[in-house]
């Protein structure tokens, strides 16, 4: 049976042998040893029509405990924000969805203009001067920028508090590794940067101070004091920050950061088990030309009318190889384009109104739930959307007794720190209704009894 | 141009205050603002100067801007090294599944099983095609996957207390290939490659030294070519205890013919957004799994993806890993589209995958060879490269060609890479194209060789169809302006 | 709080206010009588957010027997037939979706086109020498070839087959009763038409001959014996015919036809609780002047170059009005351009495999469920896709017990036809697997124990 | 046009035999094949001769047609009487949702009862929104349920034994208007407006007899206006035992600001598809729902959506009723639609759609009056009517104005509709555009006022950047070339 996805028939394939001539495709693979060549077919599972795979791709869907079907209360980085509904239309048009990399101007200005507006809406968000075109997610965003951190200093330092995301220390470490990086870690006793521990961490050989806000606990961090106190020492801040959150929080570039990054998942793109996801990265001006990734420009054409092309392109792989800033190429493109659009529909006032419900819809919850005897906040420090929680049970047998009931109840922090086997992370987004939260606390409540 | 295509709008400049485009319900639940909850400290000074527009601004405004790029769908975009094949409407609606698409990362492995168990055979059916032992789907895209490839070849060596400190690529190589090693921390030695673009064998056999980590080739190579000694070359570094890497961006050549893994390659790396039909999306996401060799697992990336009786899970007790490179499992929803992908085709699908682009073109390549200098005589695998050193001596440059093949309906070929071939121009047409395509294309490129030499102006000016003309690239550079601000 | 499908902001209102020179909006409304005027809001259900108003549309949609959750056989005129993806996102495109009827040409090519491509496709599969560009559904296609048959002829009887699906007779009927048009009925006491009864009922009074096939027993029409019979009386014949079959069933119009009829909702078109659905209508050329409903034509423009446009207007209602050859404005010419991506997609082999598929399942099932005792077939007659089955127990309670199930067995016989009390209408497309088959029968076999 | 514009496939072109664009299971059942299975005259003698093409092919070209069209999405779309709003995308994903676009019309109101449930609630809606009683969702558009209210009032009567042969429509009218009331079986009397467009309610008070069944009038009327005598005329009516339909295609002037049922009306049909966002989709589908006063109630179409305590019901026990007009019940995917559509809206939400509809229109007319002649001074309703009456003295017509705006950017207005005003270009901007919008059509209707003078040139040339220039409608009326073959 001749494939839907391949245009050439047999007598095509004739005719085009003919054309080269060769005597059949065989002969076109000549180069090829003998000894090289596969003598069987691949031993994959037979090829499925349409339909068929539709009910095989239904049913392993079936089986996972996604948003619609249950009550998300889990965050830690990736969360269940509104995503309107023009922006899977409009990412779907194949002009926009079919494309590569801008690399001709003139037949990707769509492209272009769309990344240029993203880094003008994330620069603004973010209080920073410039932001690139994206990296892969927030994690390898931060990566990047303890990379830059170290090229800009030529310190051999990384300072990360101990409320930025565990899971963003891991891709950290693995990019920092190659370049002798090291990474030393303040501890957060209370749920925020220890301020005076960081102070005798931050040196000379510190390169950046990286703090996340909220951070991992979901708790505001002092941006300000700690941007004083890199500073003081020579080294960048960098800020990890959920743009999501910037319409209420202020933008980390006004407080003193030098590069902001974070997970841009939340700006209308699906949670997607985790990506693809949104990598933003943005920094001041003056660090440039050491950013990694793409940047978008505006220019004029020949006629002087005004046009965008990928601009600063000597800092990227595909020119100064293995000098580049980054080794990244692909990256997250049609993400990014589902924030901007995110950001257009929201716009102004929608951004500040989705701070606004989590943070009452998180603050309603916590009061919720904390009602409930032995539980409590885990830290008494002021928190976003996020907060982490003390439960007189294991987190592990309540998530799992909840889930029973259609609830994800948050993430059990025992993995990320020992020290918090009693801690559930909970997370609330607008999307939560004040039903689904009090189901919540009434089940929480049962299952503590 | 003006009637349709006259859009020079900017979504700021659309802005009007107090215009809405969003809807958003009231609060239900009872509380204090924000600006009661929050230390003031923490709290914008002023709000964002995000776009004050309508839903329907929106989707008139990004309608518009997409008709002012070329894509797959609209245009046939035989750019080399990229895999611009048809990207299937189906992988879309798979992939929008909400059992999918609206799965939270961290729900327990019991509350993810068919988004593990869809992880956990893609990686067993790419490492069938690859004949790799174990596939890591961590990768966001093929550079972090060379980044993870060559990371598990270093804590190979360092498991064996073996310092190596070098590795070998070829001056063919692709960017990302010197990029991803110098950030796993290694010193990159370039290659010669012979004038046929093949890796010059005998002289790599004399810089495989005991220093040398790794050599890391393209397969086929950038030039379109199959390597035809590569089955000495990965025994030859083996021999010297290095470890041999390939960049699978050319996968979309040897499905079924030939794999990776038994021409002995240790390390693979895949484009699933290349050979495995997820979208390119204007640049990406795409995702990058990574392949390698039974004494590579230790090391791959965690979690990895395990099966225990009937049940999945991510195991995270891998002492030996290179860690994480994303926060979370990989780039899952591409990974979705390319299973969907493979079970649509099956193996015999994938086979005619490969012989189809290598046809495709061969026929290129044929058809051109009178009008164009072709680098390297054919047959050629799914890509080929040919030069217009002959035009440019006419002042036409792989530029200029480009530039004029918009302006006929088509995007361009890469050009200018492989950077050893002199205005190199690099088609690779995938087997999703039909034969009227490629002559169509092959009438135009013929067509502007012609015009070299008659018309070369209709070239320099070109191009005319477009939403702009060529912009002025050094301007951008100089100066440049990467955000929009009013005054602009 | 301002909407987001609303542009004005008040500020823009009160510029334009003041450049059209009224103090305010009540002030255009002048014309309006005050005591015409709503002196109180709309009495509506408040407004809802987009994430309130999807919560409460999947509740609705939840409580629907969907063929994505439930097994259906049922047919009768909408079929559950395989819809390829790509039409979805094609249709979607805003410049088909959103453009209005091709009145200007050069700015609607794109319709045009589709709808040339549609009039072709249609007329090869009927056999017929036209096709229009749609009407609503197969029943008014019916009324209208009704109506247009008494036109051409000048006769005011039309007689009806019994196999005609009865609730087109009834659409039938609607459209008929304004001219003054009567309706004659031939039974079909064995499942197809009586064709001695017909030469009885076929006058010099006739002006058309009415037949479906596959009726709507599912059983096929010897179309060629109906042409002769309709003809010797100097009377039109009209075919009504479901185009997803005649990739394996001849055109109507080879085998005598004057007009084929038809729901083409089976051509990819969602069956969407019955609508919108897609109403074929082809003819002989000899009637192309009196065909009701838009025509594209191909013509050439100014430089020669091929063009298409809307043609044969004068037969409209926008120029002869009351003289019209039907009332038509607004057609369905999304379910055509959905109709002409499908027919594209499956092509010339594609939906000779449709009908393959089908009519295979269809014989199997029959022979699974006539293996139950007191099970039977209706007619013993050839069927195509669709067949009648006598049950030993009441119809509508099998249906009641099967839905428990999930399994829509078919549609129960009675409300059409009294005689047919004990009969269940089964229809079997290429999308039910075996299992499913055999689900069916199983299940049917312990509600009838 | 070249490059991306320069298109000039059908797809039968594209055409090769042996290609496929389908993916179909394998048979699953034991069986005979169809050539037993059924007798052999009942076949196919040759398989249908329909394209042969990949699944690219389809995606690639139509794509490429698409980009030959105006749509909204993509341009203003100012047709008079159309009202091109913008659709909401979300009505799209919702009338998505399997549990609708998946259901059989034909299973049981057990089974259907989300939908069932819609279609009442729609149908309450619609009949508050419009001041009637009730309301019948089964017309698929405009036109049908303008045949369905005539067919109701021609039950009406036929009930009280009145023999009542005529229906007076206003020279104005839409042409579906004595078209459907034709089908209906009456005899179609058309009323001569006044200068102004309004009924002369004097000359009407005379023509409504003993013989007149309904009088139908478009309210607003065709010219944008709001008829000011209209309670006057229905009384009028009324005291002649004459029923009043109300055209309201142009409802989007009037929502919440007056109800048809409440100026008299009897019986007054909706274009889901131009108030309520349901989409024009290049002609159709619409729906064109029927709203009537209570005495009418027993006429209705078959079934009647019925709520019995909790639960819905379609109701066929209805011996008065007109019938059917569809197989099923509706066009339920543009219920669907409008249903999200007024659920989005609410009371004030709608309100403020006619508000600010009849400001726009308003807005236009103001800023055109200086260079066209306006029929009618305002202020209008929703949309307006200027004539090129004084153009066409300089050579330049409605249709060349129009034309000159498609290279413009802009789609045309209605032209030379209604037909009571010379050179007619007939202007609805709709509530969804913005003033920055109509501030650039104005300009570039003025621009082409301007030009009329200076360049008429450019205006009979026009349009230039459409894929194809004017066409030629002569030839193709006389020679008709309506489907495509081989040797084209
Ligand atoms: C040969 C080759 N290697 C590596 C890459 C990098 O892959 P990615 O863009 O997915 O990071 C590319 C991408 O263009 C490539 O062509
Ligand atoms: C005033 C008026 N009446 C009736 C109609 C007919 O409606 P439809 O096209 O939905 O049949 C239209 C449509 O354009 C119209 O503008």
């Amino acid at each position: 049976m001749a494939s839907r996805y391949i245009a050439n028939t047999p007598a095509e394939q004739r005719e085009m042998l003919k054309t080269i001539g060769a005597a059949s495709i065989e002969d076109l693979l000549v180069k090829i040893p003998p000894k090289a060549r596969l003598s069987r077919p691949l031993a994959l599972p037979p090829a499925l029509a349409e339909a068929d795979l539709v009910r095989h791709m239904r049913a392993l869907a079936a089986q996972n405990a996604d948003a619609d079907r249950f009550s998300c209360f889990v965050g830690a980085g990736s969360y269940d924000h509104f995503v309107p509904s023009p922006i899977n239309h409009l990412i779907l048009r194949g002009e926009f969805f079919t494309a590569y990399t801008p690399y001709q101007p003139e037949a990707s200005q769509g492209t272009l203009r769309t990344i240029y507006e993203y880094q003008t809406m994330i620069a603004e968000l973010t209080g920073m001067d410039v932001a690139n075109a994206s990296i892969y997610d927030g994690a390898s965003s931060l990566a990047e920028a303890a990379l830059m951190a170290h090229a800009a200093t030529d310190r051999r330092e990384i300072v990360l508090a101990r409320g930025v995301n565990p899971l963003y220390r891991q891709v950290t470490e693995t990019y920092c590794e190659g370049a002798g990086i090291r990474l030393r870690d303040v501890p957060a006793p209370d749920g925020v940067l220890d301020l005076d521990a960081a102070r005798k961490l931050v040196t000379a050989k510190t390169a950046a101070l990286v703090i996340q806000t909220p951070n991992f606990y979901g708790v505001l961090e002092d941006v300000a004091a700690a941007a004083e106190l890199a500073h003081a020492a020579g080294a960048l801040l960098v800020v990890v920050a959920d743009p999501v959150n910037l319409g209420v929080l202020e933008g980390p570039g006004r407080l003193g950061a030098d590069i902001v990054v974070g997970e841009g998942q939340g700006l209308g793109v699906p949670m997607s088990f985790g990506g693809p996801n949104l990598g933003v990265f943005a920094a001041k001006s003056a660090l440039v030309r050491r950013i990694p990734g793409r940047l978008v420009g505006a220019t004029v054409d020949r006629d002087g009318a005004r046009g965008f092309v990928l601009t600063l392109q000597t800092r990227e792989q595909h020119i100064r190889r293995a000098k580049a800033t980054s080794n990244i190429c692909t990256n997250v493109a049609l993400c990014a384009l589902m924030a901007t659009i995110y950001l257009a529909t929201l716009g102004k006032q929608g951004l500040q109104r989705v701070g606004e419900l989590s943070t009452a819809k998180a603050h309603y919850t916590a009061e919720q739930l904390t009602k409930i005897p032995g539980v409590s906040l885990r830290f008494a420090q002021p928190f976003f959307k996020e907060f982490a929680l003390r439960l007189p049970k294991s987190p592990t047998t309540v998530v799992a007794k909840l889930a029973k009931r259609r609830i994800l109840p948050g993430v059990p922090l025992k993995t990320y720190d020992r020290a918090l086997g009693d801690t559930l992370l909970v997370a609330v987004t607008e999307q939560r209704t004040r039903e689904e939260i009090d189901a919540y606390a009434g089940a929480l409540a049962e299952v503590l009894r | 141009m003006s009637g349709a295509g006259a859009y020079d709008k900017l979504v700021f400049e659309l802005s009007s205050p107090g215009r809405v485009g969003f809807s958003l319900p009231e609060s239900d639940v009872p509380g204090r603002p924000v600006t009661e909850l929050l230390p003031k400290k923490h709290l914008r000074g002023a709000a964002a100067a995000l776009p004050e527009v309508s839903e329907f601004d929106v989707v008139r405004h990004y309608s518009r801007l997409s008709r002012m790029n070329y894509g797959v769908d609209t245009h046939f975009y035989p750019l080399g090294s990229c895999t611009m094949k048809y990207n299937p409407k189906l992988n879309e609606d798979m992939a929008r599944l909400s059992g999918f698409a609206r799965l939270h990362p961290l729900v327990r492995d019991e509350d993810a099983q068919g988004a593990l168990r869809l992880m956990y055979d893609l990686a067993a059916m790419l490492a069938e095609i690859a004949g790799m032992d174990a596939v890591s789907l961590q990768p966001a895209a093929g550079a972090q996957g060379e980044f993870a490839g060559v990371l598990m070849i270093r804590a190979y060596h360092q498991s064996r207390g073996e310092k190596r400190t070098k590795v070998l690529i070829p001056d063919s190589a692709h960017g990302t290939n010197p990029a991803s090693t110098a950030i796993a921390g290694y010193e990159v030695v370039e290659v010669k490659s012979l004038p046929n673009g093949e890796v010059d064998v005998e002289s790599l056999a004399r810089e495989v030294g005991p220093d040398v980590a790794a050599f890391m080739i393209t397969v086929p190579n950038t030039l379109g070519m199959f390597e035809p000694r590569i089955m000495e070359i990965t025994e030859i570094c083996h021999a010297r205890g290095v470890q041999v890497y390939m960049d699978g961006a050319n996968l979309n050549a040897i499905l079924g013919i030939t794999r990776p893994g038994d021409l002995g390659f240790d390390v693979c790396h895949f484009n699933l957004h290349k050979t495995f039909t997820t979208p390119h999306g204007g640049g990406g996401p795409g995702a990058g799994p990574v392949g390698i060799k039974s004494h590579l697992a230790p090391f791959l990336p965690t979690p990895v993806i395990v099966k225990n009786g009937d049940t999945y899970a991510r195991d995270w007790k891998r002492p030996q890993s290179i860690g994480k490179l994303q926060a979370f499992w990989g780039n899952f929803g591409m990974l979705v589209r390319a299973y969907t992908y493979i079970r649509t085709m099956g193996a015999d699908g994938l086979r005619s995958v490969s012989d189809n682009a290598v046809l495709n073109a061969n026929y290129i390549l044929k058809r051109l060879e009178a009008d164009y200098d072709v680098s390297v005589p054919g047959p050629c695998m799914h890509e080929c490269v040919v030069s217009a050193r002959r035009q440019k001596k006419q002042g036409v440059t792989a530029t200029d060609i480009a530039k004029r093949l918009l302006d006929l309906g088509f995007y361009a070929p890469s050009t200018y890479f492989p950077l050893i071939v002199e205005e190199a121009l690099m088609i690779e047409p995938t087997e999703t194209e039909s034969k009227e395509t490629l002559d169509a294309f092959c009438d135009a490129m013929i067509q502007i060789a012609r015009e070299t030499e008659r018309e070369p102006a209709l070239i320099h000016e070109a191009p005319i169809t477009t939403p702009v003309r060529r912009l002025d690239q050094t301007r951008a550079a100089r100066e440049p302006d990467l955000t929009w601000s009013p005054k602009t």
